[in-house]
């Protein structure tokens, strides 16, 4: 088994006919992924890489059958992609890849997920996998390798660089997602480390977060209080000065108690997670926990 | 991205907030000349994105021509926490009673802006947020409604602002709501908002942060955020290649994509025991011409030793940074600075074969390649 | 509130939305003069505010200036389903290869706008509903939101119109939305929007009509009201004096406070064998010169042989509905018509014995006070 | 019991410092309404009618523990102080008496009252009564006396009229609703009927409506299907000709099969409720069904 992807996932990818969505869309299929139709207003009747245009999320979902939406168009229409897959029947999962969408654009999506019994992955997020299966996102999919380590990140290719190191020493990944480290995204830690929960065939999970916000704190919390399945974590930015921005939003050091990796590292540890020093040690703490 | 006192004041007055009369000036002729317009006593502010300018001598109240000159003298050009002060603003100094704080803000925990008023304004405000939460009232808007009229009252009468002044300083919050609204704030603030003893409020300093994600529909305002970018030659020409960076105290260069692999680059680099130079994140996707760029933005910084270069590929094609790699490294005729490259994930075989090994050092993983750029690095410096 | 198509044409122009070249003229000179600047083919319509103009002969399509004139004469002054028609406006007649209808209105059992789009343009789109209600696409928008820019497209490609000309369809929409939401619409029309061969959208006709209720904050709009309104003198006399008033073809005058108290008594009237001669709603609150208005409107109806008055006071006040009924009758030497008063409610006692016996009939029942009426009524018939 | 409107009902009055505001006021307290508090921006630490008022509704539900609001500002500013009673900590019933209030403002109200547990009686109602007890809003105290009748009506004097005439017979209230004849409005019959439905000391339901919408005809599927206690009818407009609009926005009749007298009558009878020919005809039927 595995959570949110898996062999009943029909895709419609929004933005199919752009550079990245036309690339994505032949790596999704390469690796098997049941891409079934794309999106674009005014290129209905098309087809990219054999796979047929619709100008709207609905009709694509209607025609054929797509319960899952990934997102490529550029970053001021990307909440507007958002809404319009959130709406479209049929769809329950989301996964918006662009990077650089405004914040009050997806403060504004957010507001509508709550209301929603849609999975939005991302914004400015990889995306996500079940390896053997299919993948939902711009992830290398040679890299992954199917098994029962669940990993959840909010960095793309931090992701890859954990996974790396897992499959490396034949640990597979029962389903890998990349949240985004956006400060508003759909999917968060523990939204995802519920599901895991959830997901029988998960006997682990790896969890990579970074400096910035309070969501690792507050998953640390969740673990200690709600899980059986042993999780192991990765903190990225212990060497950033305080104050200073590193990179995507996420990653700023508010210089206060909060959001540093410290204190990140402490709440894990406080709630019986392994935190590595490198990545390689992040698979090393997998090994042992299962 | 953030912008300057003077031009936030510009924003904020044209938008209805009472603000100082105040000029800027770019000389201590241009800075006197200011204060005898305004009539003393004038502030000369330093403009510069600084905390606690006024504990750090970059503002003076000033009351007559010879203060003024020489207030102009000490703050232009001088060093402020690193920053050169080029600006000054001259502002008529405003009698007040009393200072609040008033602030529209994202909150990512909840996903909602939220509205802030305190009367402990004039101070550090994150020091009040520490020490005595309590005294800053909140108010979440609900980011599909906007901000009810309700809720600037209830968020000004919650913080205990006086009942003369309240609706005043209501209509302050609700312009600040507004500008961050249609003007894509991340951080939008006056403190402090000055309340005179005949109870009018007057915006006595001005901080507008914009979304750099949102500057592509706020013409205007990125306008005015180059004229307000700030930094060293280094952080200009990342500004201009659109390179998220930082620049650091150490030796080893760093260029990676994605921020998480790029802040776990430097955190190998110090648990190998060398010292990053910098932070650059290429983004997701970059082509040829943005890897050149990053190595010439690495090289040149004169602290850097050797250059590590980690690229795990998603969106970013491995084929494209290798040839990105070769173009740029191929302009010279001696490699200036040793640099070890990784390539791994999309595309990152067929990278690895465009890769000009007389030019670079390969390595397989992560860990290799920062020791091996660690190693460069304590080579020079031996 | 209904504006004219003219105006709403140029409300709709001024949004951006492309209309046909047009003047408005209100006499049959000025009608060819426009026809003559427009040049032929031009359609002279009729602007009242009726349904199916164009069957009742209010449009024409004229090739020639002795056509124009001709119907322009015949239009100018005619009587359409009641209504006196004033002015025509002149429009270039635009070649079309497809009709459809495009609006917004606000859905009262969901609480919330729709957009609508539908192929089937150019007819009576309430019989489009009823006998194929699918050949309107429907779009329900979320209030709190707006509406989002896939909505208008969604909506647009529901309803089948050609991939060439949807953008522009959408457009179209977007902009019908935003007048909607702007301006206070209760629905904002285009039908037919006109598809011509070269792919451009006209909006051939234009309806916009606006909540009665939020003409304050409408204050051009409101002016472009009165400009628009129609009905015969005593209907314009209960615009002026802010009532709810329908004219009816019986005998029996009615004036009450509350739509549905008003209604039950016009009910009435006809359940005991007499027929209503109006609807006048006084409102909520009414005060002592409101209730003299409205006996004046009552009295100034030549049909009325007797009046009803029934108050039952909540906000509305029974000693000032008593004193607004002697100030009223006291003006007269002898009262024109006999006047039937029934008091209920808040302050209901005092207002009884305000009132003044001599001038009306007291009653103390809903049912008796309307059968006196009646009989008062079929008395002077008789 | 009633619903709900009871002894506990603690009532704040926004725009209580206004003509209309204070005189309701008074009349409430006459009635024995346990007014506590006024609320009116700028006007907090005055009084009236012995009454405190506060500046926000939030300060007066904190300081008097208030759980109820009446709405009497005007109608530019009416849905604002609905949505600040709905968002007031403690208040959990607004009963809005505002005439006038634009619909598109209420279309707001109402999206923001889905989501949450508040009830909101109106707007342009006489608001809600539960005879000897308390009135909030500005029905005549004296024409209700206290019974196991519910009422519920969208017209305000018509209400009045059918009380008269259930009170001269002895046919007492339990609560008394004015949900008002706006377009959009929030408590609506069906909201209104599921409240009697289960109150024990409700024994019949007299509910009035008047041509225009479906409500009537919605309410009457709702009465069939869902409810024990009997229920007699009115309905106001049978002579009103298609086309007209007589009144409020409520009270137009389309002109096509729905919305007219009949279909609201015939959906009623349909449903087993007994309609009266004039106001004394629904007392009379209520006499029957008790």
């Amino acid at each position: 088994m595995s959570v949110l992807v898996d062999e009943d996932t029909r895709v419609v990818v929004q933005g199919i006919t752009g550079g990245e969505g036309k690339f994505h869309t032949e790596q999704m299929l390469e690796y098997g992924t049941n891409v079934v139709a794309g999106a674009v207003p005014g290129r209905g009747g098309q087809e990219v890489a054999g796979v047929p245009v619709y100008d709207t999320v609905q009709q694509a979902a209607r025609e054929e059958d797509a319960n899952a939406s990934v997102v490529f168009v550029p970053p001021a229409f990307a909440a507007d992609a958002c809404f319009e897959a959130m709406d479209a029947k049929g769809i329950d999962l989301v996964v918006a890849i662009t990077e650089g969408v405004p914040t009050q654009d997806m403060a504004r999506v957010y507001r509508k997920l709550q209301e929603t019994d849609t999975y939005l992955v991302g914004p400015n997020c990889p995306g996500l996998i079940t390896p053997g299966v299919a993948k939902l996102g711009i992830l290398p999919g040679n890299i992954f390798s199917s098994g029962n380590v669940g990993l959840v990140s909010r960095s793309g290719t931090l992701t890859y660089q954990v996974v790396d190191n897992l499959t490396e020493r034949g640990l597979g990944q029962s389903t890998a997602i990349g949240i985004g480290g956006d400060p508003i995204i759909g999917t968060d830690f523990i939204d995802a480390l519920e599901l895991f929960e959830a997901d029988p065939d998960t006997h682990a999970v790896a969890m990579c977060g970074e400096i910035g916000g309070e969501d690792e704190e507050e998953a640390a919390r969740y673990i200690g209080e709600h899980m059986d399945t042993p999780v192991a974590g990765f903190i990225a930015g212990r060497t950033a000065p305080p104050g200073k921005r590193m990179g995507h939003a996420g990653a700023i050091v508010s210089g206060s108690g909060t959001g540093t990796a410290e204190s990140k590292i402490s709440a894990l540890e406080d709630n019986g997670v392994p935190v590595g020093d490198t990545p390689e040690e992040v698979a090393d703490h997998i090994e042992d926990l299962l | 991205m953030r912008l300057h006192e003077y031009q936030a004041k510009q924003v904020f007055a044209d938008a209805g907030v009472p603000t100082p009369a105040s000029q800027l000036a770019e000389t201590v002729d241009e800075a006197v000349d200011a204060a005898e317009d305004i009539g003393y006593p004038v502030a000369i502010k330093a403009q510069v994105h600084v905390g606690g300018r006024g504990k750090a001598g970059g503002i003076k109240l000033v009351e007559s021509k010879e203060e003024a000159r020489e207030a102009a003298d000490a703050i232009l050009g001088m060093d402020l926490k690193g920053y050169h002060v080029s600006k000054v603003l001259v502002e008529e100094a405003v009698d007040f009673v009393n200072e609040l704080y008033v602030g529209v803000t994202m909150d990512r925990g909840e996903g909602k802006p939220v509205a802030m008023v305190s009367t402990k304004g004039g101070v550090n405000i994150e020091e009040v947020a520490e020490e005595d939460p309590d005294a800053i009232a909140r108010e979440h808007i609900d980011p599909a409604f906007g901000m009810h009229p309700f809720q600037a009252r209830k968020v000004v009468y919650e913080a205990g602002v006086d009942r003369d002044v309240a609706n005043d300083v209501a209509s302050v919050l609700t312009t600040l709501y507004q500008l961050w609204d249609d003007r894509d704030g991340a951080d939008v603030e006056v403190n402090p908002l000055m309340i005179t003893s005949d109870d009018e409020v007057i915006a006595a300093d001005a901080v507008m942060n914009i979304d750099g994600d949102a500057l592509f529909r706020q013409p205007e305002l990125a306008e005015m955020g180059e004229e307000a970018a700030e930094g060293d030659e280094l952080e200009q020409k990342a500004d201009e290649y659109g390179f998220d960076y930082v620049r650091l105290s150490g030796n080893v260069g760093i260029i990676g994509n994605g921020a998480g692999l790029v802040m776990t680059t430097l955190d190998l680099v110090d648990y190998y025991g060398g010292k990053p130079a910098n932070f650059l994140d290429v983004g997701g996707g970059a082509k040829a011409d943005r890897i050149a760029n990053a190595l010439d933005m690495v090289f040149s910084d004169d602290n850097v030793d050797s250059v590590v270069f980690n690229i795990f590929g998603g969106i970013t094609r491995g084929d494209e940074v290798a040839q990105g790699i070769n173009q740029a490294l191929e302009q010279f005729d001696e490699i200036p600075k040793p640099v070890v490259v990784r390539l791994a994930g999309t595309n990152a075989e067929e990278g690895m074969e465009i890769l000009n090994e007389e030019l670079v050092t390969v390595e397989y993983t992560l860990e290799d390649a920062v020791q091996r750029a660690v190693e460069f690095a304590q080579e020079v410096e031996a």
